[in-house]
């Protein structure tokens, strides 16, 4: 009985008598989400062009992030040191295009995915060695990135926000307009939807593909980046992120894997419902349960409408 | 070359059927039987054994157990570590209730803790096919972590939260804990994976064997000749994780002699999917093959700096391990993507058609 | 749903070693076998019926024969043989078949068609094989000439061949099939299973019929005709030589002693049935010494059923080591640096010393050492692919074999021997002993044979294997045996300096050019044989100014060259037309010409033009003969404008060809053909002053 | 060329009855209310120009779509929904359109396939391979070789079916079906891309199957000249409707099918 109600009572009771700190959650969640939103967007980037599952994406945020600060402490002034990681982005995809991609076309999917596990094992190392294995922190304010906090005060309560966060959701949201026109006003943005629609056809109509996969994922080297930059100003840079990258699996599960504004719902629906669970429910498990439930919401929901959010529905032929 | 087939018919299907139907490759059997059995625990020093052979024989089986799931049956999974957990906490638990058991009985009961589990959260393959499944998988496996952490009754409210082998003793001679012989522990693994090896064979080759490659090749066909989805993707779940579950627990009984958490956690699961993407999918030597591969060549890599007499800080190495790795895995992929079985199989065929090329 | 369909106690001979117990199977317990001469198992009998019951009895457990079928090699053991030829016999019996009628068989290699040979001379009925690939013309002759009353066939395709002929066949009765395939809507009433044939016997069996059977077999003389043999000669019809009792199983006792074969012997029956070889070795030698019989699941797979059975004594005309030998080389021609080197590294050594040591001859430790190193990497891993490792004993005959091609095989290691012979003579006239083997004679006398040397140069024989007559054919009897047993074999030849038998060629076709020199055509065309990529070659000469060939490609060896080489083409003849194919045999046919000018007394007869023939020929097309041998006759009037051509000078030449296509239709075939001339050498002896 | 007279067709025991069937995706039809019947033994066409839904009909018949409208009886049996095993432990085997074999298996581990439903020996004997595990292999595998014997591949018993050529593919896949010894034999396009002689193979082997056996065959195929020969009777389906149905030459002299086939407006 006590046990229903912890489930069913108290949470809402919770949340209607303290609504501030439900905004406060809810925030937190938001913040979250949009950061598991452009890891998300990072994965389909890839997905769409090469129908390759980029388990190195998490890994690339790191390695991004790792050269920032990295030319930086070397000496370098903080906008040439972006201007470095985005041509060591570059390097990265042009590298994997040539080096591995080029060289599985039409291998199974599972030799791909195996292939990015083997590139982040590869970045892991090759970041360590050069880096150092030791957790950095971000060069936040030599970026110019605000540092401070509002506090606003609401319901008789305060709710706390980061600039920094605020930056963060106005960076991810011009990222993704960013790219949203790219894809639909530039001939390579439409390019690679051909790509994504048909294989055969983009080749059909003179596009290279390995142009194109170069350029994809320079993008979600771009992406990484910035992910990079956000995650490593609110906590450190580490290669733990590599973990929390993986969180990417249930948002695409929610938004679909090809769908970029599904990218961003799914992102968020993960943050804000990890953030309520953990918060409101968590306390009845023992807390710890943001390093699961993404995963079992995901999985529930596949039961249902295994096609995703924004999928269409699959007809099998035989 | 070393193959002489002539002369070598069958006058029966069941001679016919056999898994090795050809005399060179049974005697080669007999062979790798003898070195194992024999030569290894006599010639073979502790670090030799306890550094490589026995870990080595454990991700082996561990590998045959996900091969079971994703290279016969096709289906993904990215939570061996923590089926490879549920085995060990299940062996665990099972030496403190039943002390007196025989602790060969309790690791391979501990197996059916984990099938079961498994079993469980194959449940959803029924629906998700492909990629999807990876996410039930990693589901499974960041749950059971935390459960490993948050359940303090699986680790029997230890302070420290990890499990710690109990001494135990088979037919009079100590088998586990600390005062067990190196010598000891590795036969015991051996047979243990020796028999389980030759029963996944079988399993393999008959009935059972071939619903999963049906569902793997073309699940449509499959079901439409009969096979129920249902049964023959939980199956294939139960058994893998039945020999992951065994592996993970004599990993810490027989290996590690402690563990927590970190042991189970999702590097191994990548870690025994590397195993078995290189060893082949769908080959039992390829799970030999990509355990030897994966395991052994870090060790000797450790150890060629120090053999150079270079000093080379722990951390470096460990560093540069993880590139050549990272780079071999890809390596592979590109050179061989169906795995060094495959190579094997080349050179098999190459001996059987010497001196000819095909 | 699926009913086994060649039903029959196909039990598994790993079963059989725990006895033969089985209640279903209907045994006669092997000691109330009633055998002549039971227990001296060397006493000659006189027919094969009385040594299956003599095997039936001390060999009642060991394989008798093996056959290839549902993917494993379903085995019968002697006493099971005799069980089912014992109920076949009745059935034919029951069926209306006597003492001294013929039998017809067409079909393959099958277990059922060699029992069936039995069955029918334990009634005292003759056994007619026929070839299955003839065409329905020539069978249609047989069976009529035969006055066959009865044919077993193997599968629907002979039945239909069979029915075709419909009442042409005035004394055939009954049709009996081997495989139920295909044959369920056929309403013909004198149709009968073979299966259904055994029943008919079980009952007469039931009714007491076995001891009759028996005591008719043991009543039997040697003097009784065995068995009738068509053979397909080079010219006109096809002849029935009638061999009896005495001259089968006296010439399988003389070459099982002559070769030393045991019940232990494993051969593999590949061969056609209708061929005097095959019926010596696959069931006359086989029934006298007990030894296993292995019958391929199909043509198609020989190769590898040999391969699977390693038989120890391997018996093949030339053809078939030559084809070997292509295959080997066209595939070690694909593998890479290494390995052919080593390859060919060793095959030269082999060369050098292979036969010393096979002869026993002295040969340095090193070399020995090296022989037994290829032993290891290349000899022994060859004769494993080519299921020679357990042969005890090989035979070639048929025809002459390349010198180098037996070489080959005998450098590796294999007992390859030559052996000469004829149906008339119900195979062997000469065989060389182990140690006195030369690739160029035949042998000796076979234990028995008496060889003599006519005046005309043709070699004549007379042994216990004579032929009792051609069938209703006593002109051509009287022609080839003399009143005192002697017969012309149509060879010219002669007997060398160590008592062996070496033969030139065909005693007819061997001419004279228009200068006087010796012309052999055979000898030029074998010579031209050796090279892999020439298939077949037909010389002519005799009564010409200068010997002129007709050249067939390999398509196997030429295609693969091709490949190898960027030489695109689209059929046969064009490849055959190919300016560079035709350098490639203008190369041969010079080194053919080298090879002459070296031999006293065949210099002379050097190749002056050729041509390379725009189709390969075919028996379907009466090219050759069932046996796969030139007709010499044939071709000449066949292609008498080509050969015009050769000799009036013309550089090419059209011509047009009617081809029967494998389904029986008829089409032709046109082309120029090229003529090219040749450079000849001088003759060895005068090799200096000429030059 | 087949045997069977109209009045045996007629008088024949009905196997199946599809009644009233119609099928759709979305919003598109793919099948409007069909109905024919398959007598027992004999050899049942499907036929129609592309898009008309007969290979969406064969997916109904076994259970592979689940149709909105009617029912299907089998065996006297009347269903709608039904998953596809459930259909082939009933007796319907099928091939596919576009081969659909198992392409890591040998050709002799295909067709043991298909008798999956006739093997049950539990997991305890299939772990040792020992005893009646083992017995119940030999006794299936002599099945398998019956039909490797009467298809004519055994030259190619154990090489792995993804390395054969089109037509054997196609043949080893009939083993398949055959080796479930079904009671009706669906074939999605025998011969589709297949020439001449292979045709006439499997023409041969369609027959064999239907008199040797007694198989009853429902099966789809573009080439008319060989449905024609094959068939005792035709279903026309065009647009996922029927517009004809009947004997060989009834069907060929029918207007609507002609125009169908031409390409009239409708």
């Amino acid at each position: 009985m006590e046990l229903l109600k912890g489930i069913f009572q108290y949470p809402f009771e919770e949340m209607a008598n303290g609504p501030a700190f439900l905004l406060q959650v809810l925030w937190e969640g938001f913040v979250a989400g949009t950061l598991y939103s452009l890891l998300a967007l990072g994965f389909v980037l890839i997905f769409k062009a090469s129908g390759v599952f980029n388990f190195a994406q998490g890994i690339m945020v790191v390695f991004a992030a790792l050269s920032l600060v990295g030319f930086h402490a070397a000496g370098l002034p903080a906008y040439v040191s972006l201007f470095l990681a985005l041509a060591v982005m570059g390097a990265l995809a042009w590298t994997v295009e040539r080096v591995v991609l080029r060289k599985l076309v039409n291998q199974p999917d599972l030799i791909l995915f195996m292939a990015t596990i083997g590139l982040s094992y590869f970045l892991i190392g090759f970041g360590e060695f050069i880096f150092g294995g030791e957790p950095k922190s971000m060069i936040t304010e030599e970026l110019g990135l605000p540092t401070g906090s509002s506090v606003i005060d609401i319901f008789d309560d305060i709710v706390i926000l980061q600039h920094l966060d605020i930056a963060a959701a106005l960076i991810a949201a011009i990222l993704v307009i960013g790219l949203a026109l790219f894809f639909s006003k530039t001939r390579i943005g439409r390019a690679l939807r051909a790509v994504a629609d048909d294989h055969q056809a983009a080749l059909s109509v003179g596009i290279s593909l390995n142009q194109i996969w170069a350029i994809v994922w320079f993008a979600a080297g771009i992406v990484a980046l910035a992910t990079g930059i956000m995650w490593g100003a609110r906590s450190d840079v580490s290669f733990a992120l590599q973990i929390v990258a993986l969180k990417a699996l249930p948002v695409l599960i929610l938004g679909g894997f090809t769908s970029v504004p599904g990218a961003i719902i799914g992102g968020l629906i993960v943050g804000f419902s990890e953030k309520l669970f953990e918060v409101y429910w968590g306390g009845l498990l023992g807390g710890g349960v943001e390093g699961w439930f993404a995963y079992v919401v995901a999985l529930i929901f596949l039961l249902f409408r295994p096609q995703g959010l924004f999928g269409e529905k699959i007809i099998e032929r035989v | 070359m070393f193959y002489r087939e002539a002369g070598q018919f069958k006058t029966t299907y069941k001679a016919d059927q056999a898994i090795f139907p050809i005399f060179q490759d049974r005697m080669a059997i007999a062979i790798y039987l003898l070195i194992a059995f024999v030569a290894i625990p006599v010639f073979g020093n502790d670090f030799f054994i306890t550094s490589m052979m026995i870990p080595f024989l454990i991700f082996s089986l561990a590998a045959i157990g996900l091969n079971i799931l994703v290279g016969y049956t096709g289906q993904i999974s990215l939570g061996t570590g923590a089926f490879m957990g549920v085995g060990a906490y299940a062996c665990y638990k099972l030496t403190t209730i039943f002390p007196d058991i025989n602790i060969i009985v309790l690791i391979i009961s501990s197996g059916f803790f984990s099938a079961v589990i498994g079993m469980l959260f194959g449940l959803p393959s029924l629906r998700i096919k492909g990629f999807y499944l990876v996410v039930t998988t990693l589901a499974a496996q960041f749950f059971l972590e935390w459960c490993f952490i948050r359940i303090p009754w699986l680790y029997n409210y230890n302070d420290s939260g990890a499990i710690e082998v109990p001494q135990r003793e088979v037919f009079g001679i100590i088998a586990t804990g600390a005062s067990a012989t190196p010598t000891t522990r590795y036969l015991i693994v051996l047979a243990i994976v020796v028999v389980m090896t030759w029963i996944a064979s079988n399993i393999i080759h008959g009935r059972i064997g071939r619903a999963w490659m049906m569902i793997r090749d073309m699940d449509i066909a499959a079901e439409l000749m009969g096979i129920r989805p249902l049964n023959a993707k939980l199956s294939a779940f139960a058994v893998s994780s039945f020999y992951c579950g065994v592996a993970g627990a004599m990993m810490v009984f027989f290996w590690l002699g402690a563990a927590e958490v970190e042991s189970f956690d999702i590097n191994h699961s990548f870690l025994i999917l590397f195993m078995v993407v290189i060893g082949g999918l769908g080959s039992l030597v390829g799970s030999f093959l990509g355990a030897a591969f994966i395991w052994i060549l870090p060790v000797i890599l450790r150890a060629i700096p120090r053999t150079f007499g270079l000093d080379i800080n722990a951390a470096t190495i460990e560093h540069v391990n993880f590139m050549i790795i990272g780079g071999l895995i890809i390596f592979f992929l590109i050179v061989e993507p169906h795995g060094l079985a495959r190579l094997w199989g080349l050179a098999k065929q190459k001996l059987r058609v010497w001196p000819f090329p095909y | 749903m699926l009913r086994c369909q060649t039903a029959g106690k196909t039990v598994g001979f790993d079963n059989i070693s725990d006895g033969h117990k089985g209640g279903e199977y209907q045994t006669m317990s092997s000691d109330k076998l009633e055998v002549r001469g039971a227990g001296l198992s060397n006493d000659a009998l006189d027919t094969f019926p009385q040594y299956l019951l003599l095997n039936a009895k001390r060999f009642a457990d060991r394989p008798a024969m093996r056959h290839k079928d549902f993917g494993i090699w379903q085995s019968w053991t002697w006493l099971q043989m005799h069980d089912e030829i014992r109920a076949f016999s009745l059935g034919l019996k029951k069926l209306g078949l006597k003492k001294g009628q013929k039998i017809a068989l067409i079909g393959g290699n099958r277990p059922r068609l060699y029992w069936t040979f039995c069955a029918a001379q334990a009634l005292g009925a003759v056994p007619v094989p026929i070839y299955s690939d003839s065409i329905a013309e020539e069978m249609e002759y047989v069976l009529e000439h035969a006055e066959t009353i009865m044919a077993i066939c193997q599968d629907q395709e002979q039945v239909d061949k069979v029915l075709s002929m419909g009442d042409k066949l005035k004394s055939l009765k009954t049709i009996i099939y081997d495989e139920n395939r295909g044959m369920r809507d056929y309403e013909a009433d004198n149709l009968i299973s073979f299966v259904e044939v055994q029943k008919l016997g079980e009952e007469l069996l039931a009714a007491n019929a076995g001891e009759k059977w028996i005591k008719d077999i043991n009543k039997a003389k040697g003097s009784d005709l065995a068995v009738m043999l068509y053979t397909s000669g080079t010219t006109g019809r096809p002849k029935g030589v009638m061999l009896s009792n005495d001259n089968m199983v006296k010439t399988a006792i003389s070459a099982n002693e002559f070769d030393k074969f045991d019940e232990k012997e494993q051969v593999v029956a590949y061969l056609p049935l209708a061929w005097v070889g095959d019926h010596v070795f696959s069931y006359g030698q086989a029934f006298a010494s007990g030894y296993c019989v292995c019958c391929p699941e199909s043509a198609e797979t020989v190769d590898e059923d040999r391969r699977e059975i390693a038989p120890t004594y391997f018996f093949a005309p030339p053809r078939v080591f030559e084809n070997l030998l292509t295959a080997i080389m066209v595939r070690m021609d694909d593998a890479g640096n290494f390995k052919k080197k080593m390859f060919h590294y060793f095959l030269d050594h082999a060369n050098k010393f292979g036969e010393k040591i096979l002869n026993g001859d002295n040969v340095a430790f090193v070399d020995r050492l090296k022989y037994f190193a290829g032993e290891l990497l290349v000899y022994g891993p060859l004769k494993n692919r080519m299921g020679f490792t357990n042969v005890k004993v090989a035979y070639t005959a048929g025809e002459a074999i390349g010198p180098e091609i037996f070489k080959f095989y005998r450098s590796l290691g294999l007992n390859l021997k030559q052996l000469y012979g004829q149906t008339e003579a119900s195979v062997y006239i000469s065989a060389q002993p182990d140690g006195e083997i030369r690739a160029e004679t035949v042998g000796r006398p076979t234990p028995g044979v008496e060889i003599e040397i006519a005046n005309s140069g043709e070699v004549m024989y007379r042994s216990p294997g004579v032929f009792v007559g051609y069938y209703k054919n006593d002109k051509s009897t009287k022609e080839t045996k003399t009143k005192d047993g002697w017969v012309h074999t149509g060879d010219a030849g002669f007997i060398d300096d160590d008592g062996h038998l070496r033969i030139i060629d065909r005693a007819k076709d061997v001419g004279k050019l228009n200068d006087g020199s010796l012309f052999a055509p055979k000898y030029i065309e074998n010579k031209l044989k050796f090279f892999p990529n020439v298939k077949e070659a037909v010389a002519f000469g005799d009564g010409h100014d200068f010997c002129g060939v007709i050249v067939n490609i390999d398509l196997t060896s030429v295609g693969n060259w091709a490949e190898r080489n960027n030489i695109s083409y689209a059929s046969y003849q064009e490849l055959a037309a190919h300016p560079q194919v035709y350098e490639m045999m203008e190369e041969h046919i010079e080194q053919v010409n080298r090879d002459l000018s070296q031999e006293e007394m065949m210099a002379g007869s050097q190749i002056a033009r050729f041509l390379v023939l725009h189709k390969e020929l075919d028996a379907d097309d009466g090219e050759l003969t069932r046996t796969l041998k030139v007709r010499r006759s044939f071709i000449s009037e066949r292609y008498a404008p080509l050969i015009e051509a050769i000799y009036d000078g013309s550089t090419q030449k059209y011509v047009d060809t009617e081809v029967i296509f494998e389904d029986g239709r008829k089409g032709n075939i046109s082309a120029t053909v090229e003529i090219r001339d040749v450079k000849k050498f001088a003759a060895a002896t005068h090799k200096e002053a000429a030059e | 060329m087949s045997l069977k007279t109209v009045a045996d067709i007629a008088t024949g025991e009905e196997l199946l009855h599809v009644d009233d069937i119609s099928l759709s995706f979305g919003g598109v039809k793919a099948i409007q209310d069909i109905s024919f019947d398959i007598t027992k033994g004999e050899i049942r066409a499907i036929i129609g120009p592309n898009g008309a839904g007969k290979t969406s009909m064969l997916n109904v018949i076994n259970g592979f779509y689940h149709p909105q409208v009617g029912t299907i009886t089998f065996l006297g049996e009347e269903r709608r929904k039904m998953r596809p095993y459930m259909a082939a432990c009933q007796g319907i085997s099928r091939t596919f359109q576009n081969v659909a074999l198992f392409a890591g298996m040998s050709t002799l581990d295909n067709i043991m396939a298909g008798r999956s439903l006739k093997m049950h020996k539990n997991f305890f004997w299939q772990m040792f391979r020992y005893g009646p595990a083992l017995n119940e292999e030999i006794e299936h595998r002599r099945a398998v070789e019956e039909i490797i014997d009467f298809l004519e591949i055994e030259p190619i018993r154990k090489t792995p079916v993804g390395q054969l050529p089109y037509g054997l593919q196609k043949r080893v896949e009939l083993g398949r079906a055959l080796a479930a010894e079904p009671s009706l034999l669906l074939l999605d396009e025998p011969m589709a891309g297949m020439n001449l002689e292979e045709k006439e193979d499997m023409s041969r082997f369609i027959i064999d199957v239907n008199q040797q056996f007694g198989t009853t065959i429902a099966l789809i195929e573009h080439d008319m000249g060989v449905v024609m020969d094959l068939a005792d009777r035709i279903v026309v389906l065009d647009y996922g409707k029927k517009i004809a149905d009947g004997l060989p030459a009834q069907v060929q002299a029918d207007q609507n099918v002609i125009d169908a086939y031409l390409g009239v407006a409708h």
